[in-house]
């Protein structure tokens, strides 16, 4: 028997831990540290119609507990990423992978979603619908419900494996997105992305970034992902993939407590770059020494004890 | 690449703010080249979310242990220079390429150029040289004559110039003026340092063999976040890159826009 | 002359620097620990038109790099504000005082501004809108564009010291409310109270804090702080008192230049009880050193650079 | 009210978990009852927002020390707990108000009980009732014969008795149980240690004269921000509160809701 198994819709997870979108690339660094078999899955970087370079860099910089980043969604293209970096993967491990999508348009999305089905080799999308940039107006897909309905049911309806919408915290009333994406027929929710955020450099007065605004992560962020989830757990029985600030067991175990179905590790994977082995191994040392079967069961315990 | 609590056996400020620390670990075995780095977690704990890039300066394999020189300048860096002898502190490492002496013959005459902090590797990257039998000369770049450290090392291998912005040692000014006013020619060209020495140096030798060593602000240290690139200088299609944590931190000459 | 002066509306200071509202009490403790007098201003405690005692405890809990605080409005009513406290601070201390007003209806704001104008002590309003609760059906004041426009000019009308309207970090767009308010009269902004946060306690699964909810501060929200009057800055000449994780000299000089024309401390008066008097010393300091003459001239210098 | 960095002198773990540390500053000369708390920042830096608040168990003024005992649980006792003698620890008090023990008449009986970490401030609190010439019995209350600590020194004082939730030592069960069994009566009841325990003597002796040292999570710890507060008994408007850290931790029975 496997305590830590989670079956989410289209990943199978011998354990609830995941490299977050973005922070992992397509793996082939990890790999050089440790087996990428024994991750539940991996959320591969965000990808793109056409190939893009990103922001001008610095595109990182410290906060207290946090960091700020303005990647800007640099990857090769949805081409060059099926042919090179999915194919490596799937070629040498059964990690279930969940592709994160993104896109200035809805079109966009919906190419990179078709390219995806055919090649058939991912397990799962993950709509990343929180960049700042988009045609409509500066209003994101992530911040307007019916945007985001629009998008998840367009993308939905050419998608061959199932779709997590991926929620931007900067919005106020996420359960009203949550319940637009559900609407439209997401299979779950990854919450959250990072929150707007900015640094100065006082030595000159000038953003640290060259894109003046980044995206905050790490456990900074973590009492707002907390709550988030949370709430949205409340009102819908979607499984939620949890992220942000998780870098300890404590840390997933409130998550999983919040609601979480699985958790996803971001910046942690920079603090320490054995971040998801180590809290693997230990997640399943706690489940073992708690007794508990499946992770489902940390939830039923709050709900017992309450 | 690997993570270890490393120990400290030495430190101390060789010059105003700018540390020494010698450190001890099985980390000192995978180092491959002079110029790879070090990503150093300056405490445990949530306090520092990134680690530190610091180049390796140079390691002592039969001691194990290797030798990081720094400016505690920010939090991290500081609280790394409170670090004693017998503390351990978070290294992941080695990191990135380094700088490639395998095309240097017997004879060829090589300029090492370095400014401020960037001049660590550069100290073991001229051992190398050395021990193929080529000739080192050096120039060395700081803000004002206090700021200078390691003369004595560089100068015990080959000829020593040494620019400060204020003239308060060596020649006034920026190492490409003590290039020009010496009239130094040379086989390769080495460096590290400042963007804007770098920039000049590119400037006037872009087409020179050797190699140089850039910094950017990192996230992973390894090639997955792409939070360090930098463009190309043959880029077609304007969306090529290079990572300076994994394709770098050394690049030949004319091979990156710095 | 005196280099750290600065004139807002109502707010003759002698430096920029407050203890920011529910931070501070009244006064009367910290008042045991140095002279109030070096205080810019203070910003006192959330008055309400009736007493209040707030939520149950535990009322706070540790984050990182922050704190999660429901404090729920604790307060003993305007009358025992103006009798008690109020009085007691002006017949002591020369510092101008900006009185926070909350309540949960547009009529309770009223007669909290009408009793405090007419009492005629406190030099500015601090309009709180960013309580969770209010009569309109969930909707706070400090999310919705059109009811804080509409709160921020009924309490203008019958207020006799200058308004500043203090703004929710927990929204999609900050800027539309910092318009609406502007457009209602406000004669200044304070930003950002605290975003929405939540802990639980992995022993029990339970939320830390008695109202489950709370408001995070601290130094793991000021990217999000310093972003937000960065942008507001962009479009208002309104004057700000930023706040959000204020703890160093170098945040003080980053909120100045981000766009702030003082600061307010919140949190960091705990971690550090002698934070107000400290940084005041340190500012002043670093003033001098730079030969600044007024703290405007920091984000001129910054002008002067970009 | 000061804060200082206060010298570590002594750090010693005296039964599993719970620690013993001497600290020495001016601070302590201006401690002024037991029961009177500290407020100590586990590190510097932005590492931890808020204090933690922990009990002065006892002072000894003529070398400028006193002694807390606290138990290492949390990250922030945990990194007190790494303190070595010669250390500095930032710590701000000493706060609130402590016990009274201006009523006691010689020959007095006094009643002491406490409960794990809420038994140290009572050691403070017993030297200072002997002065008066009453005397004092004792009931501590620990989870196992491992947990006991502080015997010795409250069994100088006095007749010691103990309780343990499994038995291991002294009577099996809890204080209440202790005081029941062993018919105990007193004059004055001082109590500290976890809510339940003081809920059930509250219950039983409401009317007693003595008092009862409280906790809560605090922000500042002296009355600014409301984070502590606590009803009274007798609240006829609903809003009635006293705050934890500057009107109590110590109050007499019967006036809060515990
Ligand atoms: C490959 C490489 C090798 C380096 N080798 C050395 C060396 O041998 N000696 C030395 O003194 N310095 C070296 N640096 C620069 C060094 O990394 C920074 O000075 C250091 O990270 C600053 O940290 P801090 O705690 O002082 O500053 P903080 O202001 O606290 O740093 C905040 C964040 O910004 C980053 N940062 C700030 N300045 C730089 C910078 N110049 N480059 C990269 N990141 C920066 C920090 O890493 C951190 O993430 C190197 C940089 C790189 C990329
Ligand atoms: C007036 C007073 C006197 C105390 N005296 C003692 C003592 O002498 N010895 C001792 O061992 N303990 C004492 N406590 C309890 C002690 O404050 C907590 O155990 C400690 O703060 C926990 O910190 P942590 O770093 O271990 O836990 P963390 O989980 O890291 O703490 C997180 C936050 O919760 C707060 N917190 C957690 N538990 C408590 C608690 N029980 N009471 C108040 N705040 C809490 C912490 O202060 C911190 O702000 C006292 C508490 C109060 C209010
Ligand atoms: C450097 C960096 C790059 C990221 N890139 C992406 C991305 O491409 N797509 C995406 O959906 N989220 C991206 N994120 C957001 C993370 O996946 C995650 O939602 C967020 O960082 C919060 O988790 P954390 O606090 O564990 O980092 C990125 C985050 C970081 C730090
Ligand atoms: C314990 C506590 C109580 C607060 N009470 C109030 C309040 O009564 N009214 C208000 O407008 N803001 C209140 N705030 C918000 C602060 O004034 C401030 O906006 C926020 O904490 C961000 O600043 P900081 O990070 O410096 O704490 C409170 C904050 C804390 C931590
Ligand atoms: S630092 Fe992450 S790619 Fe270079
Ligand atoms: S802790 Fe702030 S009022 Fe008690």
């Amino acid at each position: 028997m496997n305590r830590t198994a989670v079956n989410l819709p289209g990943l199978p997870m011998k354990n609830p831990v995941m490299p977050a979108s973005g922070c992992f690339g397509f793996g082939r660094e990890f790999a050089k540290l440790y087996d990428l078999n024994k991750l539940g899955a991996i959320a591969i970087k965000a990808t793109t119609r056409e190939s893009r370079f990103g922001n001008e860099t610095p595109r990182v910089a410290e906060t207290s507990a946090g960091m700020l980043n303005a990647i800007g969604l640099q990857n090769p293209g949805m081409e060059k990423v099926t042919a090179e970096e999915i194919d490596w993967l799937t070629s040498r491990y059964e990690t279930p992978l969940l592709a994160n999508i993104a896109g200035s348009t809805m079109e966009d999305y919906e190419a990179v979603a078709a390219h995806l089905s055919e090649n058939n080799k991912v397990s799962a999308f993950e709509l990343n619908i929180s960049c700042p940039n988009v045609k409509e107006g500066g209003i994101a897909f992530g911040t307007d419900p019916k945007l985001a309905y629009e998008l998840t049911k367009r993308v939905k309806a050419l998608s061959t494996v199932p779709l997590y919408v991926k929620l931007s915290p900067n919005v106020t009333n996420i359960r009203e997105i949550a319940e637009a994406v559900e609407k439209a027929g997401a299979d779950g929710l990854s919450m959250i992305n990072t929150l707007s955020g900015m640094k100065l450099d006082v030595k000159t007065g000038r953003p640290v970034l060259a894109n003046q605004i980044g995206g905050l992560s790490g456990p900074a962020i973590k009492p707002i992902a907390v709550k988030m989830i949370y709430e949205v757990r409340q009102q819908t029985n979607l499984p939620i993939i949890g992220m942000g600030g998780v870098t300890t067991l404590e840390d997933i175990i409130e998550f999983f407590m919040a609601g979480a179905d699985a958790v996803a590790i971001g910046t942690a994977n920079f603090t320490n770059p054995f971040a998801c082995p180590e809290l693997i191994d230990e997640f399943e040392e706690w489940m073992e020494q708690k007794g508990y079967n499946s992770p489902a069961d940390i939830r039923k315990g709050v709900e017992a004890l309450s | 690449m690997i993570k270890e609590n490393m120990r400290v056996e030495a430190q101390r400020e060789i010059a105003p703010a700018i540390y020494e620390i010698t450190l001890f670990g099985e980390l000192v075995t995978h180092v491959s080249a002079p110029g790879q780095f070090l990503h150093i977690k300056p405490a445990p704990g949530t306090e520092f979310t990134l680690r530190r890039p610091l180049s390796i300066s140079h390691v002592n394999e039969a001691d194990k242990t290797l030798t990081v020189i720094y400016r505690a300048d920010g939090q991290g860096t500081k609280r790394i220079s409170e670090k004693r002898p017998g503390d351990v502190i978070n290294v992941f490492g080695p990191l990135g390429n380094g700088f490639s002496t395998s095309s240097i013959q017997s004879g060829d005459q090589v300029l090492i150029v370095g400014g401020g902090v960037g001049i660590p590797p550069l100290y073991g990257l001229a051992k190398d040289i050395l021990k193929k039998g080529a000739s080192v000369t050096t120039v060395l770049g700081f803000a004002d004559a206090s700021a200078v450290f390691y003369k004595d090392v560089f100068e015990a291998q080959g000829p020593l110039f040494i620019s400060t912005m204020d003239g308060s040692e060596g020649t006034k000014g920026v190492v490409t003026d003590v290039i020009r006013e010496q009239g130094l020619s040379f086989d390769y060209l080495y460096a590290c340092g400042p963007n804007p020495m770098l920039r000049a140096l590119n400037k006037d030798y872009s087409e020179a063999r050797g190699a140089v060593s850039l910094e950017e602000r990192m996230g992973c240290g390894i090639g997955a976040c792409f939070a360090c690139v930098c463009h190309p200088v043959d880029d077609p299609t304007g969306t090529g890159y290079r990572k300076i944590c994994s394709d770098g931190p050394v690049f030949n000459w004319g091979e990156v826009i710095i």
